[in-house]
């Protein structure tokens, strides 16, 4: 198998691959420092006939500096860490133009409430779907993510997106696609017996083309309810 | 072995053998020894159990949907026909994990080693409790008990994961599990009092009967990181137990504690379960933490390198340890400026692991390095721990656990910690710990064969796991193939499963090993190791009661290759002519404060063999 | 360090006392930290789950006996005194008031359980049951494993003082005395805890 | 103390933890066979013998008035594994209405009336998931009677039970041509099915003490056959139009004709629609949909 990240179509998933490939860079110098280290040692002072081991009860210069080493690098990383974590949870980073889309998530299924024209959720003109989240490209969109049983968490590998969604809890997360396709949300929570198929199509569609397909969709949906 | 000079301490002697009926000497002992052998043989049962568990696991993983070979066996409500049922599946996952974490591995590292070596390690004749100790094995065995019978009960046993998250391990009608998961409930509820009992039993033995000169800075490292697993017990399993009780009257009494229904909140449970959590986590890392610093300094014949330092590791680890649980809930609906805090206090944390690591290294440096098996087990455990620390970096830092959490990077991650590093302590202890245990060797060769047939398989299992999970494979599901992301993903989980199932065997193959040198393995002499630690001052294995006469300690625990000896060991109750230039200044405030300052008269005289 | 290798002293006979206190009423210390955390659990969840629904939350006295309930309290803390009066006796060597402050506290104990028996009967009778809403559940949780607690802790000094009328206890050794009071307090101080957040707050 | 005589020690303390365990292992078994039990005692029972000579009947018709419920149209692109099996009618769902005002769908069966006890038939009734429907919609069984479900899907359907007298069960058959065998112990009329992978898959299982019940056809007509003369409370259950009941006396070897005469205003609320409701309802919502059911009938 190839070692990358899949292919990566929203905005925050930039920042969280960079962070990642750089903890990659960092842990592995730290993996072959020791590794090297202990297999060199293993050699070097293998036992021998005669040989003395030498007697010391350690030094206070080796481990004030292997005690700060790590202490800075942890540091410089939560630092890091704390920013874009900012950027992408902080209740000031949720865009307010954003699309508001209803996700409520059920043993097995994924329940996706659009609003009608007003943009906005809970009123007549909504309309739902049942596994299919489609979404215009290049368009913040904010998910209002609920539960109607168990804990179940809403993951699009390729948006680096997941949340858990709590029964109880209106939890909302917010992204922004930066490529048309088609994704899928999985179910990132074990949530029962069906947990393992708990999938639904994600389409990422360019503005025009979600237009049309929205509209059609709502037609469908009032058309249904007559 | 030469006899042992060493300082009478004059106590009267408290323990006389005289015959005792079958049952009270060897099924309901008060003896550690005997508790610590019975915790044994108990935690290998369910090693094995929760191995097959996990070989069934990794073959639906490895060959989805297919027929387990003579699965047809089980029956029509696990695997019809022999095709696992989806059900089926969850319950082995949450069942694996709960035999290896609270009937495997945490017995082993306490219930054992805690059981056998505090009393022997700190000089006493037993446990200050010793029929508490009896009571601590003997409520776990119906704990284990009930947990086996719970895969027989309608609706099959426990299927919403280790963490048991609610609603889905509260309400039946989401799981199709009722009375599997109250059986689940109950039966930890009962371990956690047994194991509550062990720990008051650990920690007042150490406080209270430690022989004369065996101050806090002469204890064994194996001691002390036991000691401090004592406490984390103490201070978390009882958490467990209040929210295990609040989840048992949300199934059965119609409460709502984590039900949203009226006001209950789902993550209440997260909070109370991680807040033991995670310190059980270090329960099941510190011992072995301890185990390796005892062998790896017996190993290089070396002091071990920065004895305090190890020691305040140990203490801040315990410490942070409470402080960090919320670091599995990152992506939980916690309140992500939590999400900030806990990710600091994580990243803390992993400071004092890298202290003991370098510490470990520095033991090695310049030390005269002896290959024997429970050596390459505790060398091993620190290589694999290495892998396991860092890659707990990742999830450290939250915006990349956003991407990996709840998937294969996560299970790589613990079990480079837990089979990879605890595991691998344990069984280095076994190999170590056997000839004092049972009076017999193992054969070396063989250990190195399991060792090096272990080591390899482990990581062809489990570093493949980090790539899953990169790729976005999810936790605890039964069949990728199902999603899209993790098509071309199969070989490479049937190529873990193959390995896996041959680590299941190397298993099989020590537990051969055990039970054939239990009764075949050529008689161990008393100190096999030439090992400086008070236990191995004792003859093999050591009587009831331990000690003729308490020993007197005048040494640190790792005085090996002192410049005054002839040999390249001494032990902590030899030659008090000789002095141990460790931090001098500490100890000395240190026996100031115990009021044990003053050695005794000088005399010689064969301790214990007699 | 080279000095204490020299200097020679018996007080090296004896084993470490790390705390110069003897092992039962250091386990029971130890013991008591670790219920501690069991009711820190317990309390800590009806916090959090009272702030989480504080809207619904009934006003003190609304459903519970409050009067009562401070009687049975009272009850409680005169148990702790007892037992306090019980160890003082035995220290001086009064075996005789030893065994009546023991009875005493026993007694009384039992009379705290039965009140408890009695509320827990109105509170079901008038229709108030752990499965009526989290104040319920709460409030029988956490009121019953205390009240589970308290029986125990009767059970054990009722052993105690059957043993002390046997004369298993004398001025120089009296242990079960002293321990069992240090569970007893404990008890009783969680009580006064329970009391303030569940009744009166 | 010798290693040898360590290891019989251990060998006995097993012996003995072993043995406890197998007991654990029954005791948790046991538990659970109690309403089976019971059955089984209601199976062996004589049953009271019905003379053929003397068999009567009863035939009839579910009638409809008034606007019809929409069927709509259920959108199976997401698994098209079923869509496949619908070439050319479109799956709909299933308050099935004939053109002349026949109720099809709806649970006729004896309610009071019949004395003694009725051996379950050996026979299973079979209820089978084919291009993501339950097949039948509706499934009467006797207590005790052996349901045999099958899926001829090739995808994960799971059998979500929500009773209120029996034991539920939640279980799951994720290959084409699985079986599992189940039984309820006790009458109850009607025990819900659902399947949670698919919204849109409910079924609806009534169970009685005796062979008496059918369920009315596409053109409303149901018969219940070799009955013992007497008199009758005879039922019929819709789920969305509740429940209807009326006596009936028919003597030996007759046939009697009962009518059941539904309106569109006995539509209830608390029945599962075909499309999904989006709604966040308690830990037992399953029970509130069974009870709704129940009540239709009450407020009859």
């Amino acid at each position: 198998m190839d070692w990358s990240l899949p292919l990566n179509a929203s905005t925050q998933g930039e920042a969280i691959d960079n962070l990642f490939w750089l903890i990659f860079w960092i842990t592995v110098t730290a993996f072959v420092v020791v590794e090297a280290g202990v297999l060199w040692f293993l050699w070097k002072y293998r036992g021998r006939k005669g040989r003395q081991a030498r007697y010391t009860h350690g030094n206070a210069t080796a481990e004030v500096i292997w005690t700060t080493i790590p202490a800075v690098v942890m540091v410089f990383l939560g630092i890091y860490s704390g920013r874009v974590w900012a950027s992408i949870r902080s209740s000031d980073s949720y865009p307010d133009d954003a699309l508001t889309i209803g996700v409520m998530a059920k043993q097995f299924e994924w329940i996706v409430t659009y609003p009608g024209e007003d943009r906005m959720l809970g009123n007549a003109d909504d309309f739902t779907i049942r596994n299919r989240f489609e979404i215009p490209v290049n368009e913040p969109v904010v998910v209002m993510l609920e539960s109607e049983d168990a804990i179940h968490s809403f993951f699009i590998p390729e948006m680096r997106v997941k949340q858990d969604a709590v029964p109880g809890m209106t939890i909302p997360i917010w992204f922004e696609a930066i490529r048309t396709g088609e994704f899928q949300i999985a179910c990132a929570e074990l949530c029962g017996l069906g947990h393992y198929r708990m999938r639904a199509r994600v389409v990422v569609h360019d503005p025009t083309s979600y237009e049309a397909w929205y509209d059609e969709r709502s037609a469908e949906a009032f058309a249904a309810e007559e | 072995m030469a006899t042992i000079v060493a300082e009478a301490s004059g106590m009267p002697v408290l323990v006389v053998e005289h015959e005792m009926p079958f049952i009270r000497k060897y099924v309901f002992s008060t003896d550690h020894k005997v508790i610590g052998i019975q915790f044994l043989f108990f935690s290998l049962f369910f090693l094995l159990i929760g191995g097959l568990l996990a070989v069934l696991i990794r073959y639906q993983l490895g060959w989805p949907g297919k027929a387990i070979p003579g699965g047809g066996v089980l029956p029509e409500s696990m695997a019809p026909q022999g095709i696992m049922l989806p059900e089926f599946y969850n319950s082995l996952v949450t069942m694996h994990g709960t035999f290896m974490v609270f009937f495997a591995i945490m017995p082993l590292l306490v219930g054992v080693y805690a059981n056998y070596l505090i009393p022997l390690q700190i000089g006493a004749h037993d446990m200050a409790f010793p029929k508490l100790n009896m009571a601590s094995f003997w409520i776990s065995v119906p704990a284990g008990l009930m947990m086996m019978a719970s895969f027989a009960v309608e609706g099959g046993a426990a299927g919403a994961g280790w963490t048991s998250y609610a609603p889905l391990s509260a309400r039946p009608d989401l799981s199709g599990v009722s009375l599997g998961q109250q059986m689940w409930i109950v039966s930890l509820v009962v371990l956690g009092l047994g194991s509550i009992l062990g720990a008051v039993n650990y920690v007042t033995t150490v406080i209270n009967n430690r022989a004369p000169g065996m101050t806090w800075f002469r204890l064994p490292l194996a001691t002390w990181a036991l000691f401090i697993s004592a406490i984390l017990i103490l201070l978390s399993m009882p958490v467990l137990s209040a929210a295990m009780i609040m989840l048992l009257f949300d199934q059965t009494i119609g409460t709502n504690f984590f039900l949203p229904a009226e006001g209950g909140q789902p993550l209440l449970w997260q909070h109370l379960f991680w807040f033991f959590g995670h310190p059980e986590v270090y329960i099941l890392i510190l011992p072995a933490m301890g185990f390796v610093s005892e062998i790896i300094a017996n190993g290089s014949r070396k002091p071990i390198f920065g004895y305090h330092s190890m020691v305040f590791a140990l203490i801040a680890i315990a410490f942070l340890g409470f402080l960090v649980w919320g670091h599995h809930m990152f992506q939980s609906g916690m309140n992500p400026a939590l999400g900030m805090s806990f990710m600091i206090s994580t990243l803390v944390i992993s400071v004092p692991s890298a202290i003991k690591v370098f510490n470990w290294m520095g033991t090695l440096w310049e030390g005269n390095i002896q290959f024997h098996t429970p050596m390459l087990f505790a060398v091993g455990f620190v290589m694999l721990f290495v892998i396991g620390g860092l890659s707990g970096v990742y999830m450290a830092s939250t915006p990349v656990d956003i991407y990996i959490h709840d998937t294969y990077f996560i299970v790589a991650h613990i079990h480079y910690v837990l089979l990879g590093g605890s595991l691998f302590a344990i069984f280095g202890a076994i190999y170590y710990w056997f000839p004092k245990m049972f009076g017999r060797m193992i054969n070396d060769t063989a250990g190195k064969i399991h060792f090096f047939a272990t080591f390899i398989l482990f990581n062809l299992t489990f570093f493949p796991m980090h790539g899953l999970g990169m790729k976005g494979m999810m936790r605890r599901i039964y069949d990728p193939a199902q999603y899209e992301h993790l098509s071309e993903i199969q070989d490479t989980n049937t190529m873990v499963s193959i390995a896996a199932i041959a680590l299941f065997g190397t298993g099989i193959y020590f537990l051969v090993l055990f039970f054939w040198s239990l009764f075949k393995g050529k008689k161990a002499p008393a100190n096999p190791w030439n090992a400086t630690t008070l236990e191995w001052q004792t003859p093999s294995p050591p009587r009831h009661g331990n000690w003729s006469e308490l020993p007197v300690v005048y040494h640190g625990p790792y005085e090996y290759s002192h410049p005054d000896m002839d040999r390249d060991w001494l032990a902590q109750n030899e030659r008090p002519d000789i002095v141990s230039p460790a931090h001098p200044e500490l100890t000395d405030q240190v026996l100031a404060e115990t009021g044990a300052s003053e050695e005794p008269s000088p005399g010689t005289h064969t301790d214990g063999a007699g | 360090m080279t000095s204490h290798a020299a200097t020679v002293d018996s007080t090296a006979q004896r084993p470490e006392r790390g705390l110069g206190v003897y092992d039962k009423k250091v386990g029971m210390w130890v013991f008591l930290c670790s219920e501690v955390m069991f009711f820190t659990g317990l309390i800590g969840s009806y916090i959090i789950l009272r702030f989480g629904a504080s809207d619904v939350w009934p006003m003190p006295g609304e459903v519970l006996n409050v009067p009562v309930t401070a009687v049975n309290t009272f009850l409680l803390i005169c148990s702790s005194v007892t037992m306090v009066k019980a160890f003082a006796a035995a220290e001086v060597g009064d075996l005789k008031g030893m065994r009546l402050y023991l009875l005493a506290t026993a007694v009384i104990g039992a009379g705290f359980v039965g009140v408890q028996v009695f509320e827990y009967n109105q509170l079901i009778h008038h229709g108030f049951l752990p499965s009526s809403g989290l104040y319920g559940a709460t409030f029988f949780t956490m009121t019953g494993f205390h009240g589970l607690h308290v029986t125990v802790g009767v059970i054990c000094i009722a052993w105690v003082t059957a043993k002390a009328y046997r004369g298993g206890y004398t001025q120089e050794d009296h242990e079960g005395v002293e321990v069992i009071g240090l569970y007893w307090h404990f008890v009783d101080l969680v009580w006064i805890i329970l009391f303030t957040v569940v009744y009166l707050i | 103390m010798t290693r040898k005589a360590w290891t019989k020690g251990l060998a006995a303390s097993w012996i003995v933890a072993l043995a406890a365990c197998g007991g654990g292992g029954n005791g948790g078994a046991g538990e659970d066979t109690g309403g089976e039990a019971g059955a089984a005692a209601g199976g062996d029972a004589a049953a009271p013998a019905v003379d053929p000579a003397t068999a009567a009947t009863i035939r009839g018709v579910v009638t409809y008035e008034g606007v019809s419920p929409t069927m709509t149209e259920i959108d199976m692109s997401e698994e098209p594994v079923c869509a496949e099996k619908y070439p050319t009618d479109r799956p709909m769902t299933e308050q099935v209405v004939s053109a002349d005002g026949r109720l099809a769908n709806a649970f006729v069966y004896v309610k009071e009336g019949l004395a003694g006890e009725w051996p379950a038939p050996a026979e299973p009734a079979a209820l089978d998931q084919v291009g993501c429907r339950y097949d039948p919609h509706i499934l009467g069984l006797q207590a005790g009677q052996t349901l045999l479900i099958t899926n001829s899907d090739a995808v994960l359907h799971n059998i979500n039970t929500q009773p209120t007298a029996n034991r539920g069960f939640n279980i799951s058959q994720p290959q084409a041509g699985m079986v599992s065998h189940r039984e309820f112990s006790r009458a109850e009329v009607m025990i819900p099915v659902k399947c949670d992978v698919h919204g849109w898959m409910h079924a609806f299982l009534g169970i009685v003490d005796h062979p008496y019940h059918a369920v009315s056809l596409a053109d409303g007509t149901f018969e219940i056959a070799s009955l013992p003369p007497g008199t009758y409370t005879i039922e019929a259950w819709h789920e969305v139009y509740g429940t209807m009941s009326q006596e009936v006396i028919v003597g030996d070897s007759e046939t009697a004709e009962v009518a059941f005469a539904y309106s569109a205003d006995m539509a209830s609320a608390d029945v599962p629609m075909a499309e999904p409701l989006v709604l966040t309802h308690g830990p037992d919502d399953g029970h509130e949909a069974a009870h709704g059911a129940g009540n239709a009938g009450a407020d009859r």
